[in-house]
């Protein structure tokens, strides 16, 4: 744990601790144990003396929890961890001079909600990428362009409908509500008042019976849709890509928008190796190593730069890279808090942990 | 017996007196202290199993007392009901806690039921070498992870899997993911822990008594009803013992099979995993404890503890 | 001992384990009402006989019929006889009561009916108190009467038993044989009886079987057995003899071939009391056993063999010189039993 | 017993069905393992050794089986300790809380091992406030392996009797020189069999094992959590399951020699 | 079998299992170098005294001397004595060899040398070609030789056997008495032999002690024991005896209390063998049993009690009519043992 007292940013770099200690999701930090070719950490090591231990989490829930033993110096977190991370005063404000990479970063990403308090930047982007819908095209005909396919007119894929299983997920419905229940009156999917999430809450109850199964890791999801015990719900466009050749599954940015992510490196407040923590940030984000990582992965990279320095020349067209139009469209998942992000002060927002109760009893 | 006669009724060689080593004299002082005796073989495992275990057991019951700021997902120590009165009275716990025990339950019987007659196999027909092979057999797929077991579930469950190919001649249907596919999965995964247990119980049922009660007239019915069910009770409840608790705290094969379901086990993992709410996960880890706790009190009579 | 039909007949019986012919090629015909004894070695397969007759196991070749119908493919619980086991076998879970009702439950008689039979079965061996206790309870004589109560308490033509009073300590025994007789008497069924102890077969028995490697070596009444053995083998294992071989026979005896006389059929000659015998013989007094109604005597003969004479200590006992004393020996021609032809002197 | 030929029959068609089923899944892995599909679907569309290649070069996985064999043979070996001195303890002497001690040996099996878990993960962490790592890992894990050899050690003893070891007091050992000499040598192949449990459970196990590693370790099994969502990776899972279970057959395979072999010296 | 101090004093030995007092206030002394019997039914206490010897259990009060010194407290592998364990208790993972130089290698002995002593020991057992087998592949009487064999290595002054001869077969047990025997004379030391066989410790014993509910009943020879039993429950237990209580002995025998005579002192008088007795009874023959070298006949007299009579079946036994004949018996008044003082008539 740490103190609640925002800790002051680092204004100069020191010498070398020798190891710094990773968290990130899988596939972030790879040194080539798992598969030889795919190694961006060992250039790191080279270049820096500084050796890297990683652990992988599987949810932002989970990362928020292991960031709490004080073992990590540095995490890579979705929006849906990284303010409750500030918060808790996990995280420490990350000074962007010291990091030379920062300037290549896509303007659209900087200093967002996710990322910054209050003007005071707590991390470097490093890919980001969009909560898709996912169909079969044999099942799901004609091919969808709306989210109402997975809401109000799940029913026709009874049993075969998935959705994400993460209280996050909830704001996917109120992205939906903001378009066909504008009544509601929901500005930011992450904002809701009780009544607000009593309804994404509801639309939610009603695809529970139609839900084939909740997917939390994507091997799940790829397997689901390519045996068609899935045929629609939200995905990632890395899923899309890892289906084996020859599966009739589409990927669609429905019209009413979608929820994404965007995660940020962020450095522990009381890390032990802060100048490797700052140099892997800086690492992390230049092109070369940003291509590698966010490639592998599966999502758009952050540094404009990248693009070149990709195998798949057309990654960043596939993922819609720098596209800022395309960008805007989505809501980066942020962590739902008391105080409204929408500026809202005569109502309390529903926080995560009523996010984390009701996903609960949704699933039931 | 005809001694020796060469040999001298003299003794043939000097025996040496016992020796007065450091050894030699802490064996005379420990067979003096029985209490003595005993304090050095408990006191390290009970130091290990108390400290260790039953501490770190309270601990957790104490932190249900507690709360937990849901922003900075800090535990404050407060003492509140709280998270008792909560984990008591929501219906989602009760839901949850009925579906887990009904999945536990059901995979113990069923593991119960195909464990008994390859077990009676085992131990009372197959020859002595086909025993062997059997046991092996048995074990083997322990080695392979668990997860990977039951990821191959999920495949051979899915939508045109194996299973769906075997069963679909006769006009069957994969049973899809969802409790059934869980409750198979488990069953699968628990299946050898139940069978070792009853194999070990059948085998120390005498023959003896199988050829009494066939000589008193008991068909092959009545005397595994009468005289080789009641034997190996203990046996089947030590078994049950594993498949049960195992399957009460499971959440990872109903993630991966178990379509949109949950279990105690989710919750728990839930609420200390993504919502850092270790106190109301504590909360909610009382209901497993406090089952197998009732458990465990009633087959303790059984002697079943003794022979896991 | 009447009917045309015998209670049990064996054809041919035989039982291989592997390459071991645990029962070899027996004849038996086994009448109804008899107490039969079956006695011989460690391993001379007389277990495997009653396995057989009971059908724990499959015969190799040959037959078993109980009264006169062929049974040999039939299942335990699809024959008429009952087993006492020598490890007693009783249903550890079961109480004693339990135990005694089996056969009546399985055979699906109601539970009062059974358990008054069970009671009156369980009188009969006078362990009328001792319904409710678990067979762990109880001590290996109580025990050994539960096996025979709930093996008599269906009624069984045959019962079958596998040294029931092995595991008992001597006085027991000696109780429990007692009490064994009188249980066949007032049933009247035939009993089949196993044991090596020849002293319990030649007390209890109408007939004996004497077993040796999975044949009979001889099949009579006790006295026959006891007093006209058949074969040297015979002669040794039941009770003490002395045998001698042809040289000693010819000096002896005068007789050729191999030829034994029992101990107790030597006295020794004393001044005394100078009995009648027809033969007798001298030699030195090498031991002296007192086993508390007799005196075992070993005399070393100087015709260079050794016997042992068996004196009662009775009213009329004259105490013997103690060791080292020379003595003579005597006995009669009717005494000395043939156990071979004469060999055949081909030599010229 | 003897049993009607359609019963042995019946009764051996169930067993065969019913490892048909044990081995069906995998049969699964073990296909899988050569299949070019990278997400383990069914049937495999093509057949491939790239995984086997993979897997074999894979420092990855090497280093977690490496970290497994570590966690589990240390606490296998604690636990076979703890759990011989427990049950000399518990069989050998007669004294109140017997009962309460064997239920204590149980819990830590019976309860289910999230509960375990997140106590121990809870107890180490502000409890006492000592740092995860491979150390409270392998205390958890011996926690639990404690009872398999427990019972495994206690019923050995109990049908061994006190005579053998009267019979080496008689001819003058004293207490060490009996264990060492007569009660060890009659208890190791229960402690082979028992010790294998553990092992096999501490091999396999991952609900305690999330909760309780500390952030560099890496077991198996969450190494393999971790590679099933990794691309490219679950394929290369398969093979590490395939090879564990090839590989078994080994220890297996002694334990049931040496036991075979005391059946018949017994 | 001199000495002043005895090889073993136990003085005022007790244990208590519980409630139970296993061995209730033992007062005894075993001579150097005698043959030493404890005889008595199952649970009399035998077993518990001689594990109170061996050390292996602490007396609840009173004290063990070996050779005039305390080893109350001492432990078992501290005490100059050896057990012959019932089950033989031999290591099974050990090799005949090892186990009979276990004993010496807890002493150090070095390994050369160690079993250059074992296998003199195996030869004295006559198993010196059994040195490499393991204890599994010997026979019963083997074993049983093998733990001899372990226990007398070591040289102790006392050994301990524990029913040695149990579990064998009635014909291996009468071998193995004998050599048991020879084995003492020739080594020369104490042997406290436990049995429940009375005539196993009639034929074996220099001294017997015949124990009943953890009290010595009696204590003397064979000869004194069996001829001369103390109490009406020493004459039961050793022997068959024929017990009269004060009025049957009145009416019989012309004496007060209880009385007993042995069934060999009491003979069938026919016309043929008119032999001489001091006293006669009539009564009818309920009984024939025939024992091979002996007959047991038992008679109901007219003056209403049974007797039984022990006749041996010698070269002159006359045959006795058969059951229900009407017969004499008679016996000498020497042979009539009081075994209760005579009862005081208090009454009026
Ligand atoms: N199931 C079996 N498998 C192999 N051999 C057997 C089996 N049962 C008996 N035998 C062998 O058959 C022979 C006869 O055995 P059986 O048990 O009938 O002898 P027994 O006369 O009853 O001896 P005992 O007096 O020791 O009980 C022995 O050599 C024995 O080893
Ligand atoms: N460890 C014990 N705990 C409780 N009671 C015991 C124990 N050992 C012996 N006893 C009791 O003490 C009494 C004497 O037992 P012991 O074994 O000495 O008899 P025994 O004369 O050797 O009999 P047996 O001929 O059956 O061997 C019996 O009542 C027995 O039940
Ligand atoms: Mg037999
Ligand atoms: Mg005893």
């Amino acid at each position: 744990g740490g103190t609640t007292e925002p800790t002051e940013a680092q204004t100069a770099l020191g010498a070398m601790e020798g190891s710094v200690s990773l968290l990130a999701w899988p596939g972030y930090v790879e040194d080539g144990t798992n598969d030889p070719e795919v190694d961006w950490v060992s250039a790191f090591e080279d270049e820096t003396g500084c050796t890297v231990t990683s652990k992988t989490y599987g949810t932002s829930d989970e990362a928020f929890s292991l960031m709490k033993t004080g073992d990590y110096d540095v995490v890579a977190a979705s929006g849906d961890a990284s303010l409750r991370l500030v918060g808790a005063g996990d995280v420490a404000p990350v000074n962007t001079d010291l990091i030379p990479n920062y300037e290549g970063i896509f303007d659209f990403l900087k200093m967002q909600s996710w990322n910054s308090v209050d003007g005071v930047s707590y991390g470097i982007p490093h890919g980001y990428g969009a909560n898709l819908l996912m169909y079969n095209t044999e099942v799901v005909t004609p091919a969808p362009t709306s989210w109402d396919v997975v809401f109000d007119k799940s029913s026709a894929y009874k049993g075969a409908v998935t959705a994400y299983d993460s209280p996050i997920s909830l704001a996917d419905a109120a992205v939906y509500l903001m378009t066909h229940q504008p009544e509601l009156g929901i500005e930011n999917p992450y904002a809701l008042d009780e009544t607000q999430l009593a309804a994404s809450v509801q639309l939610f109850k009603d695809q529970r019976v139609n839900i084939g199964e909740y997917w939390s890791d994507y091997l799940k999801e790829v397997q689901a849709f390519e045996t068609g015990d899935t045929v629609v719900g939200t995905t990632w466009q890395v899923i899309r890509n890892s289906l084996a050749e020859g599966t009739p599954a589409e990927v669609v940015l429905p019209e009413e928008g979608a929820t994404g992510w965007s995660d940020t490196w962020m450095i522990a407040a009381n890390a032990k190796s802060p100048n490797c923590a700052y140099a892997w940030l800086d690492y992390i984000a230049s092109p070369e190593a940003n291509a590698q990582a966010t490639e592998y992965f599966g999502e758009a990279p952050s540094n404009a730069g990248a693009c070149d320095f990709t195998v798949n020349p057309d990654h960043c067209e596939i993922f819609h890279a720098g596209d800022a139009d395309y960008a805007a469209q989505i809501w980066y998942w942020s962590t739902p808090i008391a105080e409204c992000l929408d500026g809202r002060t005569d109502v309390k927002c529903t926080d995560y942990s009523d996010w984390t109760t009701a996903w609960q009893e949704i699933k039931g | 017996m005809t001694v020796d006669a060469s040999a001298p009724p003299t003794r043939r060689a000097v025996v040496p007196p016992q020796r007065g080593n450091i050894a030699r004299r802490g064996s005379v002082f420990l067979s003096r202290h029985p209490r003595l005796r005993l304090s050095l073989l408990l006191s390290a495992p009970l130091f290990w199993l108390g400290l260790v275990y039953i501490a770190a057991l309270a601990a957790l019951l104490i932190t249900a007392l507690w709360t937990v700021d849901s922003f900075t997902g800090q535990i404050s120590q407060t003492w509140t009901l709280d998270n008792i009165v909560a984990v008591l009275t929501g219906s989602l716990y009760q839901t949850v806690t009925l579906r887990t025990v009904g999945v536990a339950l059901l995979v113990t019987i069923i593991d119960i039921v195909i464990a008994l007659p390859i077990a009676f196999y085992m131990a009372k027909v197959a020859s002595p070498r086909a025993q062997r092979i059997l046991v092996i057999a048995i074990l083997m797929p322990l080695w392979a992870s668990y997860l990977v077991k039951a990821y191959a579930w999920r495949s051979v469950l899915s939508q045109g899997g194996i299973f769906e190919w075997l069963v679909s001649p006769f006009g069957g249907h994969s049973p899809g993911y969802g409790l059934p596919a869980t409750i198979i999965t488990l069953s699968y995964l628990w299946l050898p822990y139940v069978i070792l247990p009853i194999y070990a119980g059948l085998e120390r049922v005498p023959d003896s008594l199988l050829e009494a009660s066939a000589d008193l007239g008991g068909g092959t019915w009545s005397t595994l009803r009468l005289v080789v069910l009641p034997m190996i009770w203990p046996a089947i409840i030590a078994g049950s013992i594993f498949s049960f608790s195992l399957s009460l705290g499971d959440y990872i094969t109903v993630n991966i099979v178990g379509g949109a379901n949950q279990m105690l086990g989710n919750l728990v993992y839930t609420n200390v995993g993504a919502a850092n709410n270790l106190p109301l996960a504590a909360a909610i880890a009382f209901i497993p404890i406090l089952i197998i706790f009732a458990y465990l009190a009633a087959v303790r009579r059984t002697g079943a503890l003794n022979n896991l | 001992m009447t009917g045309a039909q015998p209670a049990i007949r064996l054809t041919g019986l035989t039982k291989s384990f592997g390459s071991i012919n645990a029962v070899d090629g027996v004849d038996l015909d086994i009448v109804e009402g008899e107490f039969f004894s079956m006695l011989g070695p460690s391993g001379s397969g007389k277990t495997t006989v009653l396995r057989l007759i009971a059908g724990f196991e499959q015969p190799t070749s040959g037959s078993i019929a109980l009264r006169g119908q062929d049974v040999t493919d039939r299942a335990p619980f699809d024959r008429d006889v009952n087993t006492v086991f020598q490890d007693y076998a009783l249903f550890p879970h079961m109480s004693v009561l339990d135990n005694v009702a089996y056969g009546l439950r399985v055979r699906g008689v109601a539970k009062r009916a059974r358990h008054e039979q069970a009671r009156a079965a369980l009188d009969t061996v006078r362990l009328g108190g001792f319904a409710d206790r678990k067979p762990s309870q109880l001590s290996g004589g109580q025990r050994q009467r539960v096996a025979l109560a709930r093996a008599t308490v269906v009624q069984p033509k045959v019962l079958l038993l596998d040294e029931p009073l092995g595991a008992l300590d001597l006085k027991l025994r000696e109780q429990m044989q007692v009490e064994l007789k009188e249980l066949q008497r007032s049933l009247g069924i035939t009993f089949i009886f196993v044991t090596h102890d020849q002293q319990e077969a030649l007390t209890l028995s109408d007939r004996i079987a004497v077993f040796n490697e999975g044949r009979i070596e001889q099949l009579g009444t006790p006295a026959e057995i006891y007093e006209r053995p058949a074969s040297p083998f015979v002669a040794a294992f039941v009770g003490t003899s002395n045998i001698f071989d042809d040289n000693i026979s010819q000096a002896l005896l005068g007789r050729s071939g191999t030829n034994s006389v029992r101990p107790e059929k030597i006295s020794i000659i004393t001044e005394n009391l100078p009995l009648v015998a027809d033969r007798a013989a001298t030699g030195v007094l090498a031991e002296v056993i007192y086993v508390g109604s007799s005196t075992q005597l070993i005399v070393d003969l100087d015709a260079g063999t050794r016997v042992v004479v068996l004196e009662q200590n009775d009213a009329h006992r004259v105490t013997t010189n103690g060791r080292g004393a020379r003595v003579t020996v005597g006995w009669n021609d009717s005494d000395i039993v043939a156990l071979t032809a004469p060999a055949l002197t081909s030599r010229p | 017993m003897r049993l009607s030929r359609p019963a042995r029959g019946l009764l051996a068609a169930i067993t065969a069905v019913v490892l048909a089923l044990i081995y069906l899944p995998l049969l699964v892995v073990f296909v899988n393992s050569f299949s070019t599909s990278q997400n383990l679907t069914w049937p495999p569309p093509g057949f491939t050794l790239e995984w086997w290649a993979k897997a074999f070069q894979s420092e990855g996985a090497l280093d977690a089986v490496l970290t497994s064999l570590q966690v589990a043979l240390a606490s296998t070996a604690i636990a076979l300790v703890l759990g011989t001195l427990i049950s000399i303890g518990l069989q050998r002497f007669e004294f109140f809380g017997r009962d309460a001690i064997s239920l204590l040996v149980i819990l830590p099996i019976a309860l289910p091992g999230i509960v375990t878990g997140i106590a121990l993960n809870n107890a180490f962490r502000t409890g006492l406030g000592v740092q995860l790592s491979i150390l409270t890992l392998i205390i958890a894990h011996a926690t639990f392996c404690i009872v398999t050899v427990f019972n495994n050690v206690i019923a050995r003893l109990r049908r061994l009797g006190t005579s053998l070891e009267d019979a080496s007091s008689d001819l003058g050992a004293g207490i060490w020189t009996t264990f060492r000499l007569v009660t060890f040598p009659q208890l190791r192949s229960a402690l082979f069999a028992g010790g294998l449990l553990a092992f096999a459970l501490s091999f396999d196990e991952i609900i305690v094992t999330t909760f309780t590693a500390g952030s560099g370790v890496k077991t198996l099994p969450l190494w393999i959590l971790d590679n099933l969502f990794r691309p490219n990776q679950a394929p290369v899972v398969n093979v590490i399951a395939v090879v564990l279970v090839l590989v078994s057959i080994l220890p297996i395979y002694f334990a049931q020699r040496i036991a075979g072999a005391e059946k018949i010296v017994r």
